[in-house]
């Protein structure tokens, strides 16, 4: 085997079987950002993640983080001397003892220099301070999984492995935390694992992105071209659309807004109070498109760019079509009925506006 | 150490009382227990100097295993009694056992209880034991047995005489000493264990006991010396 | 032949009593463990206490106490024989009460623990699918708590087997009635006949060992919940 | 107390303290249809489930189903006699029973004449046909999810509480249970207590909605009213909207459209299979609707809607309006930038077209 | 007085006794109790039955082989002699590995039950914090198995004080040294002191009930997992 050697990023190659599901990958991830993991129920998500944090053993598997070799055929690194962060997909805190101590359980457990990340921000933003004391019994299920992600944040990981941990929280504590892990990764520069349903935790999280099915990678890569492909296997659905990057190039204080100049032309968005120069990402769903023919100044869409259709696709149902564009050399997704498109004839190479009635600021 | 069978318990208690008065300096413990345990433990290095065997075989056991410092010395006789807590034992005899209002007979496990061996010995001699068999009833040793009639679960029993002047079942019922010509005769004998060779209190005590107060003792507690007959 | 026939009577008398001993536990343990498990009461501390209390005693001690309580001037034995079925001591009978006194402890422990370690999720979610508490009892908790009373039944069963000193007491050593296997290997070794109790030990302990791995193989597989 | 008297519907009137929690709730929820339970983490949604299914005892509560008094000062119906089905929130199967002993455990104690739900189908539905000879232990998180749905389901309730049942499901498989569920409450009718945090869920199923707040109902009512209301306390973000009623009126089969005609004028939606003259509910989101002055021939919107600004209000950003439209009598929400708003002019009693960029058919 | 002054010196030896004995089958069960629970071998059931006999054996002929083994000729005497130390009959230490041999299964079974009980994923949450194997069994297995050693310690401790079969054989009764409480009641009863013997028996069951409850009072309340 010629594995062995030192390579930047996760490499992961795992084959086990169960009674009636087995798991073949062969993974390449990048070593920071987040890697959301897609996939339907029972295609191996958690599977893999366990295969990765060592609670699985898969015979003649093979994984390396960033050069560090955790197994191959001569070693195996065990789960507790492996520098990550897991969170179960059941919060699965200790019953034994409170919240604060389930939070102290690890942090104790790693030595004060390694200590990067702040628990008492952590539980300030998870909103868990006034659970302390309680034993996990009496926590709601929303509160469980928070404390959850506090603890194995808390142990200041190299990679962070989450199994859909945000599935039991509502809108608004989402909006709370996803910033947070963002902030944390960027800061941090870990690698984070991320298991999850929904699309726009997704969009938003990932940089990249792996697809399962039936135990297999259905498709890998990173979040922009992934998601610009039209032939791709992963529904993303209601969800579909594209990343662009980019910098905040000026800041409307009256109206609350910045602009971004980004490849495809400029954009504007909601003001979030980030600098001006600052590198964004905006995501851009291929349902917030409409294409025009001509430019309106007369309607409420603030964001109108010139493209050039490149390609036609089927979507999910017969009624609908995605068109991919080509904004400045940017790619973009609009979701529209077959009828517009025949009616404004739509064909490859033509000029369209696209009107984008959303954009949305992603870190 | 003294290791005692369990029916010399309240005879040897004033004795080495009464050693004791007389040698203050001297310490003597007593242990009180069946025979055969005592024998087993001796094989396996207990700690005791003297054994008094409520069998005789028993040390002479362990004298022909060279585990004795001493000659086996007989230093009593055992009567056996029948003994009832609930009608008066005194007008019975082994035949009235046969009355089928004795639903219950309790005797000591003839099988390694010498008093249980004797009291079956007795009961065939009688002629009885064909009759009286199925209501035996088997103690492990003869306070058990002694337990078993004053609880009342069984209405007779065939104990030790120095049980049946114990204060504690003379007060209830009365009973009938047994003709030793019924059975064999339970000889009991002591020994100094080999243990002991060189432990001159051993052999002071041994002495003591066939002095005339011990003797006196022993007579009190029931025992018959050997030698002579008992005592009514 | 290799045993004899008293040994033969004895082995079959002691399965016999340990088997009756262990089911009449079984019953009668249960609902004892259950209360423990599940009350709030106050009184849950002493009455646990009280249950493992017959132990601490010397069991020919025991036996004295039983034998004083089941006979013709005891409060048990006034009771029987109000029954009409007269005393107990000295019968089969008054040894399986005697054996389920001593061998309580062993059973109610091991039920209770593992009544405790149940939680309520499971009778919750029994009782949202219609189960009455007596059905939820029988499909739910006993299942789940199968490893508890594997454990309960082996150690009663064995201990059941191995006691001598209340079976002597109560039972008075009647052939075929009351003279189990523990009290002949007794007997065998008091009268220095060691080529038997070594037999009948040999026996004993393999025939044990059988039933015991029976009882393991049956038991099933740690549970994640 | 005068409230023994039978009335239909459900009553709920609960006061319940935990250490740092008290539940104080007085509801009336509609018999039938699916009533939505929204509100944060620990807000008390599961606490309210309980005491409604009578695993959690209030003192001194009040309930009653449809005339029947489950609990008030005289009565406490036990929870095995209340003939409801429970989804709980961690999917609670009975880890030494099979999928299949599961499913089975609560039909076998529902007499055979009282079962109408068919397992078969729900089993086919939820696709957990492969699992059922399968232990708990060896579920996937969503698969453990889905056996206990078929487990509610099985006994043929008539109440359905739901904790969240598809939290852990991804999207493809959401959208096949969510239809099923609909139908289900629509052919049993059954009235459903869902709680979720997914307002598209929430959306798409609910006709009632139960917001929760710090243990108590913070708003309550309708679904389509509700959601128009600029300043409730529920904050949809991404998903406020409205509900409009309507019938089927045209098919174009060539395009796979459907014309539905609702209160607010014509409405093009997908065309899902529904007959013409089929009732149905069309879903608009705010942040689908953009605003003109005019109407644009040379768009891909396909719905444009003439109506009149009724009201302006902030929304969650202050670079965002949310304005209220009247169409035909039908209300509509639209989410504008402010610098927008501000460029039209928008006023109330002014008239603009509503571009509609999607439209949802939600049963 | 109350109680004479052997009275009291056998109480303070029973008491170490069964101190003692608990404490090393806490040291000693608990791996045992531990294999069992996780292994995957076959050895499992076999070995699980193994520890299990010396229930079965009447505890005065157990205590006889004890005594054959441990004795000067016996293979454990032989290796106690060659140690140096003697030989362990008619010594409390006699006493104590007598009574851990017997008490074993009350140890390792109810502790295995709880170990089981635990599950796979707390062992796997607390190695991706970071503990290892060892610090995970005493900061997350112990802990969670605390109603299990409970019940254990309960069951041992009580059936040590109670014990007097195998302690009389391998003791020998030799007073302040394996003269313990059960041993003194017996003698008491089989000397008719009733009077003597109730007493005692009264002293050792209300010291024990409030022993009992004591640990009873620890316990935790029942967990939902
Ligand atoms: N047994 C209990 N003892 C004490 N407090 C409790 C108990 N059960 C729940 N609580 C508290 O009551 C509050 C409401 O809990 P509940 O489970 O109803 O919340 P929820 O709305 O379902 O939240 P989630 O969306 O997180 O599941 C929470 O703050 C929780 O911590
Ligand atoms: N211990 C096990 N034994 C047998 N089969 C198992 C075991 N664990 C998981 N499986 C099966 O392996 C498949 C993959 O499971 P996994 O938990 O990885 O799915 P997942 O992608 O995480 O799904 P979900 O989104 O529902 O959590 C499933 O079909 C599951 O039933
Ligand atoms: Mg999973
Ligand atoms: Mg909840």
């Amino acid at each position: 085997m010629d594995m062995t050697q030192t390579r930047p990023g996760i490499h992961a190659r795992f084959n086990l079987g169960f009674k009636d599901f087995s798991l073949n990958v062969d993974l390449e991830m990048p070593g920071r950002g987040v890697t959301a993991l897609f996939g339907h129920s029972g295609s191996g998500k958690t599977t893999l993640l366990r295969c990765i944090a060592g609670l699985e053993r898969a015979p003649a598997g093979y994984l390396s983080v960033d050069g560090e070799v955790w197994q191959d055929a001569a070693t195996f690194v065990p789960t507790h001397r492996r520098p990550l962060g897991y969170v179960f997909q059941e919060a699965s805190l200790f019953p034994h003892l409170s919240v604060r101590r389930n939070l102290e359980y690890g942090l104790k457990r790693v030595a004060p220099a390694a200590r990067k990340v702040s628990l008492d921000h952590a539980v300030d933003l998870l909103g868990i301070g006034p659970l302390l004391d309680r034993l996990p019994e009496r926590l709601s299920g929303g509160e469980k999984q928070r404390v959850a992600i506090a603890r194995a944040l808390a142990i200041s990981p190299r990679i962070l492995l989450m199994d859909e941990p945000l599935a039991a929280l509502d809108l608004a504590r989402k909006q709370e935390i996803l910033p947070y892990l963002e902030r944390l990764h960027d800061e941090l520069e870990i690698p984070i694992l991320y298991v999850s349903h929904a699309p726009d935790e997704v969009a938003r999280l990932a940089d990249y992105i792996v697809a399962m099915e039936h135990g297999r990678v259905a498709a890998q890569g990173p979040l922009g071209e992934t998601l610009a492909r039209l032939d791709l296997p992963i529904r993303l659905g209601e969800d579909a659309g594209v990343v662009l990057e980019g910098e905040i190039a000026e800041l409307d204080q009256a109206w609350h807004l910045a602009r971004v100049a980004s490849a495809g032309g400029s954009l504007w968005v909601r003001d979030n109070g980030l600098p001006v120069g600052q590198h964004v990402r905006v995501r851009i769903l291929a349902r917030d498109i409409s294409l025009a023919l001509e430019p309106h100044g007369d309607s409420s869409i603030l964001n109108v760019l010139p493209a050039r259709v490149e390609q036609l696709a089927d979507d999910t149902h017969p009624a609908l079509a995605l068109v991919k564009l080509n904004a400045a050399g940017a790619p973009l997704v609009a979701r529209i009925t077959r009828r517009s498109a025949a009616r404004l004839e739509l064909r490859p190479g033509q000029t369209v506006w696209a009107q984008i009635k959303a954009v949305a600021l992603v870190g | 150490t003294i290791a005692a069978a369990a029916d010399l318990k309240f005879a040897m208690d004033e004795i080495v009382t009464a050693f004791k008065r007389a040698n203050p300096a001297d310490r003597v413990d007593v242990i009180y227990g069946s025979s055969g345990k005592f024998n087993t433990q001796i094989r396996e290095g207990a700690p005791y100097d003297l054994f008094f065997s409520a069998d005789i075989a028993y040390p002479r056991e362990l004298a022909k295993e060279g585990l004795a410092a001493s000659e086996v010395k007989p230093y009593a006789v055992g009567r056996i009694v029948l003994w009832s807590a609930s009608r008066d034992a005194t007008k019975m005899t082994l035949a009235s056992l046969a009355d089928p209002k004795v639903a219950r007979i309790a005797i000591a496990n003839p099988k390694h209880a010498p008093y249980g061996k004797r009291a079956e010995e007795a009961l065939r001699s009688a002629g009885v034991w064909d009759k009286v068999q199925p209501k035996l009833v088997y103690g492990e040793n003869i306070a058990q047995t002694a337990q078993f009639v004053q609880s009342g679960n069984a209405q007779a029993g065939i104990i030790a005489l120095s049980l049946a002047v114990n204060p504690e079942l003379a007060a209830k019922g009365g009973y009938a000493l047994i003709s030793d010509a019924l059975h064999s005769p339970l000889e009991q004998g002591y020994v100094i264990t080999r243990r002991a060779a060189g432990n001159p209190l051993a052999r002071r005590f041994a002495d003591y006991m066939g002095g005339k107060p011990a003797r006196a003792v022993m007579v009190k507690y029931g025992f018959v010396l050997p030698g002579e007959s008992a005592a009514k | 032949m290799f045993l004899s026939e008293g040994d033969l009577g004895a082995i079959v008398l002691t399965l016999e009593l340990a088997g009756i001993v262990t089911a009449i536990l079984l019953v009668l343990g249960t609902p004892i463990a259950w209360w423990l498990a599940r009350t709030k009461s106050w009184l849950k501390g002493p009455l646990g206490a009280v249950v493992a209390l017959p132990l601490v005693l010397p069991p020919s001690v025991l036996g004295f106490y039983l034998l004083l309580a089941m006979g013709p001037h005891g409060p048990v034995g006034h009771f029987t024989q109000w029954l009409g079925i007269g005393t107990l001591p000295f019968t089969f009978w008054g040894l399986v009460v005697a054996s389920v006194f001593y061998s309580l402890p062993f059973m109610v422990q091991p039920v209770q623990n593992a009544f405790e370690t149940i939680g309520d999720r499971p009778l919750e979610v029994a009782a949202t699918l219609r189960a009455s508490p007596i059905d939820t009892f029988f499909t739910v908790v006993l299942p789940l708590a199968l490893p508890g009373f594997l454990t309960a039944s082996i150690l009663t069963f064995a201990h059941t087997v191995g006691e001598f000193g209340v079976v002597l007491m109560i039972g008075g050593n009647i052939p075929d009635e009351t003279r189990v296997v523990s009290v002949q290997i007794y007997d065998h070794v008091e009268a220095l006949a060691y080529g038997h109790a070594h037999r009948l030990s040999a026996v004993m302990l393999a025939f044990s060992f059988l039933v015991l791995l029976t009882l393991y193989a049956w038991r099933p597989n740690p549970k994640k919940h």
